[in-house]
């Protein structure tokens, strides 16, 4: 079961899907036993910008039928901060021996997730990255909105596929482009991240959605109930998209591809394998269950 | 008690309901745990292993928090009240079956400075990690007082989660005909060395938090916020922290320092 | 309640979603009941095509979680077919009374959704429906994949508004523009709709999804579950999506919005009115209960 | 005894769960039902009021179709097998529940032509529409014949819900130890002037498509399919028709003369 993913090893092919996972929080509320039976073969950071972010005001959650709405708004510490204060605490985690076929742990590669809006900042980013050995490969979120349009950079092939080729030039650290799917041509945007030199892509991330404060319909008064005003939908609901985005992509694209989108259980990270992913990541189960990675790990044995 | 937890051991289990015993308007469901004894003001995330699900809107689908109202002979106490598909779901719960649960969660209260008095006030089904919290101080001879307050009638039996309390009520039908933070204004005036410790709905909460502010009272407010996952994975339960910045409930809290806060958020409180 | 509507009145805001209620096969199984006591106050047609479909090969159908993923194919009987034989059994529906303030029943309105690969494919089957006295209004379905590129037609706003101009200039009755939602730039999409001369738009058409046979991700041989090999997702899954795009679309045109997506209770047809919509369409809801466009319609009494 | 049911009434309705017994490996669901008294070969969509959702991959969402097996003092009788999320919430239901009815729905069984004996031919519980239909037949005094197949000892019981019926068996537990086709072929062999009516796994019915053909002998055949709605507004019930096209198995059958079909595909079966 132990799976090669651009030229590395990984104890399995399940990982977590940034943002839904926090290491170093986990090891503080469950302690030393999830160090030496991390849930994932690789753990993806949160998206990191290169300034401190604090995030989207409360409420960050609604809660959808199958699903989960959030908008948490990348709170992060920032480049200098993740690298100083989050980085140290990321090392020696060893993923669960009852995932992989031969009873052994390995250590949980790291893969850092970063996001700016301009080439040059992710440029920054991902240079900075590059120096750190403890990182193991570089994932880039362009769900971000170009500032001039309004719409994602992942969006649009073209500006895609120019970002990924700034980036590139940075670093030779296996490098990870994770797809928007508010696309028109998600696999057309995975071909342009191909062709930008990116190793590998990853999809889905949250499709846009939002939510009315309950009862704020009926009054005419409508008030969003998500502090940021819109957020992501995540979890089971997505599946089915994300299925369909991740067949697609894996049609179109030579590089590896990671599919993720309400897997839950081992039939539905088969389901994104057969469709053509290399590695699956789980996001939102793991907050119901935060072993879901080493129980969807085992259950492809 | 202790603020740090021990660790509670990675992932959830699968825990049988023993009983579930109506309360006036709540429920207390008791669940077999031989996990880590929690320290008072630790949470649980729970689910029911059958069926969590197909209430309104397909909800619920991620499992909720709540507080540990008591721990022992191997049983969890939990106090319930049915506001949404989650609530409902646990609360028609009869022994035999089954909830997922992981915790204990988050930091708990930490005991009073040496020698102060324990003002315990809360309101609502916010009363629930109150009654862990007098049981500690009681073993340790803890001075203490606790002040809880009620919507209505109905709601008047959880006060017998706890001893010795004195009652405030919305609709007058048991003790105080008002806000229970006004007993706790004369509890203060009476003596005000003493540390508070305060678990209910969010307006109750800023109450307390102005009140101890003005005082110049120590305060340990029991936050609740909509959780994603409860162990710090989401980044979704956060209150404004004072100075700037935010908090996540389930791992800085769900107790937190009043000075932490400026204000309680509407958002940050239990079910009035 | 009774509401105004590009110049039209309905009895009430609910009308349904185009090919989830088949008014013909409606009357033969529930009886004259159903034309008294129709659940919409306008009754919008599958999709009508220039040449008959037969449809997309078995399984059509996926349940999904909180949701269905349908691969119908648009089966119809093409334009003349549509004209000859079903427009003459179409008339006659009134709404159901209790629906509406007054206690009255008004005449059902026939909404005729249409879709053709080309603006000249369009313009024929939009001058046919013209032509017809016994059509209130014409829905133009730009769901459907330009020969040329594979995406949606409605996906690229260029296009989009060319394809109306063509359209606009062959009608005189209310012309609503189906959004695609599998698009970048939505609301971008509707202000093209807008711009070529659309009078309304509605939104959402169902997510680009697929489902595998059961089991058959284990196998190694992964085999699409849906005759058409893709589908798109509908149902309480999309509400949230379909909530988001409702809401931004609002924001930026000025004609009248219809919006659908897992409306299941009259507090989801609410947040739709809430956040823009002026029509609220039932789909999916509708095959679980067909009264659904009643009940609902009763509870914004 | 008719093709064309009478109008169904509009909208779906609930109706009380008076019973559910075991009948070896199937379920007998029971529901006060004072709607239309259905066509033998009809169908009702059914879910639970409650809790319809919350299985495997949070399933079911839709309503499921059931042939009527049974329909007497204002109660319809439901012959139910655990496949999947809907059967098996539907199997768990007790008497003072509740379930949503659509239905009567579809068409179904025409009686033979005059003189001409009827062989009710049905595989599992795709033996459920012929309970009604033999009801009728013994009422309006037609001959008759019943070949019943199923797949082993635990299902075996499941013929009880019709009389006189000659068994086959998969594993040989009971009858003859093979095809019910096979039983066909013999009543066929000894009398060919007769109407076939089946129902069954898809196997079975082309099985029987194949038969009839060969011995030009009219059948009936009670399809299935995957429905999302069941009253002819999703299009998604489909089966190919003989000549092109395709039927829709809810409003243009689930009866479907087998002469209108070049062959029974196999997702337009009972669970075999
Ligand atoms: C640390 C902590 C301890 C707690 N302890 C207790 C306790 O001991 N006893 C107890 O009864 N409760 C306790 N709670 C509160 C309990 O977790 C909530 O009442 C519960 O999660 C509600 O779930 P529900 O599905 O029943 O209701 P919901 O429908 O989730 O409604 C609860 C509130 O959430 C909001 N809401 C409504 N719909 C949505 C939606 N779709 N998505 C997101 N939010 C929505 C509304 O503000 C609503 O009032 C605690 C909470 C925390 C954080
Ligand atoms: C006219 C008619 C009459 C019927 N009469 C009876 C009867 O009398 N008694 C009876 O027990 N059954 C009857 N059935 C069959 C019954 O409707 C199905 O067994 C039931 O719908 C299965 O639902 P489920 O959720 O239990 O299983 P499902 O999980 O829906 O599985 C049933 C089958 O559907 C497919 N499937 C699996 N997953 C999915 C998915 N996600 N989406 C779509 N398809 C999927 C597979 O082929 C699977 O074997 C009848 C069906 C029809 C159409
Ligand atoms: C609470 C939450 C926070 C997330 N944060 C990030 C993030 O910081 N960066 C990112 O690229 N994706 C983020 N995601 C998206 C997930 O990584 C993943 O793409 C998506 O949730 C789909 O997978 P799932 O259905 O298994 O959750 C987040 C998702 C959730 C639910
Ligand atoms: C089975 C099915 C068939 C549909 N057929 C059409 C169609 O012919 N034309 C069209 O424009 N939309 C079609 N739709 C989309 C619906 O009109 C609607 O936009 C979508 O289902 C979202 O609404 P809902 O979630 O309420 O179902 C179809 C949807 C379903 C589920
Ligand atoms: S509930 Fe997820 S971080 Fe607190
Ligand atoms: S089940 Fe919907 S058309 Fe037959």
């Amino acid at each position: 079961m132990s799976v090669e993913f651009c030229g590395l090893r990984l104890a399995h092919p399940i990982i977590n899907g940034s943002g839904t996972f926090d290491a170093i929080a986990a090891r503080a509320a469950f302690g030393e036993a999830l160090a030496t039976a991390f849930p994932f073969s690789a753990y993806v950071s949160k998206t990191i910008t290169l300034q401190p972010r604090t995030g989207n005001p409360p409420p960050r959650l609604w809660e959808a039928p199958s699903g989960l709405v959030n908008s948490i708004g990348l709170p992060n510490k920032g480049l200098e901060g993740y690298i100083a204060e989050d980085l140290p605490q990321l090392t020696g985690f060893r993923s669960d021996p009852s995932a992989s076929p031969e009873g052994t742990s390995e250590p949980v590669l790291l893969i850092t997730n970063v996001m700016g809006s301009t080439g040059e900042e992710l440029g920054r980013l991902v240079e900075a990255c590059d120096a750190q050995a403890g990182i193991a490969a570089i994932e880039l979120n362009v769900s971000c909105p170009n500032v001039a349009t309004g719409l994602d950079i992942g969006a649009d092939p073209v500006q895609l596929e120019s970002v990924v080729k700034v980036v590139r030039e940075r670093t030779g650290k296996p490098l990870i482009v994770k797809l928007t799917p508010n696309a028109a041509d998600v696999p057309g945007c995975a071909q342009a991240a191909e062709a930008g030199g990116a190793d590998a892509v990853s999809l889905i991330n949250t499709l846009r959605a939002m939510a009315l404060a309950p009862g704020s319909g009926a009054t005419g008064s409508a008030r969003r109930w998500l502090g940021g005003g819109t957020g992501g939908l995540s979890g089971p609901a997505i599946r089915p998209v994300a299925l369909a985005q991740v067949s697609a992509v894996s049609g179109r694209v030579g590089i590896p591809v990671i599919g993720m989108g309400g897997v839950q259980r081992p039939a539905h990270a088969r389901d994104m394998l057969a469709a053509g992913a290399r590695l699956v990541a789980v996001g939102t189960e793991s907050f119901r269950d935060p072993a879901a990675g080493t129980r969807i790990a085992q259950g492809l044995l | 008690m202790s603020a740090k937890p021990p660790g509670a051991g990675f992932g959830r289990r699968r825990g049988l309901v023993t009983g579930n015993d109506e309360l006036g308007a709540y429920r207390v469901l008791r669940v077999a745990d031989d996990g880590p004894a929690p320290a008072p003001g630790q949470f649980a995330m729970l689910a029911s292993v059958e069926r969590w699900g197909a209430g309104e809107d397909e909800r619920p689908h991620l499992a909720r928090a709540f507080s540990i109202a008591r721990h022992r002979d191997g049983e969890a106490h939990y106090l319930l009240e049915d506001v949404g598909p989650g609530t409902r779901r646990l609360c028609e719960l009869g022994a035999g079956e089954e909830v997922w649960v992981l915790g204990p969660l988050g930091k708990g209260f930490t005991a009073p400075d040496q020698g102060l008095r324990a003002i315990l006030i809360g309101g609502g089904v916010g009363i629930a990690p109150l009654a862990i919290l007098q049981d500690t101080l009681i073993a340790s001879g803890t001075e203490h007082t606790v002040l809880l307050g009620f919507r209505d009638a109905p709601r008047l039996p959880g006060a017998e989660l706890l001893r010795d309390a004195r009652i405030a009520s919305d609709d007058g039908s048991a003790g105080h005909h008002g806000l229970v933070t006004d007993l706790l204004l004369e509890e203060l005036d009476s003596d005000p060395s003493a540390t508070i410790y305060a678990c209910g709905p969010a307006g109750m909460l800023e109450g307390v938090r102005a009140i101890a502010e003005r005082a110049e009272v120590p305060a340990q407010l029991a936050l609740e916020a909509g959780m994603a996952c409860g162990f710090g994975a989401c980044y979704g339960c956060v209150v404004p922290r004072r100075g700037g910045g935010y908090l996540r409930v389930c791992v800085d809290g769900p107790v937190i320092d009043a000075a932490e806060l400026d204000h309680v958020e509407a958002h940050a409180g239990a079910p009035a």
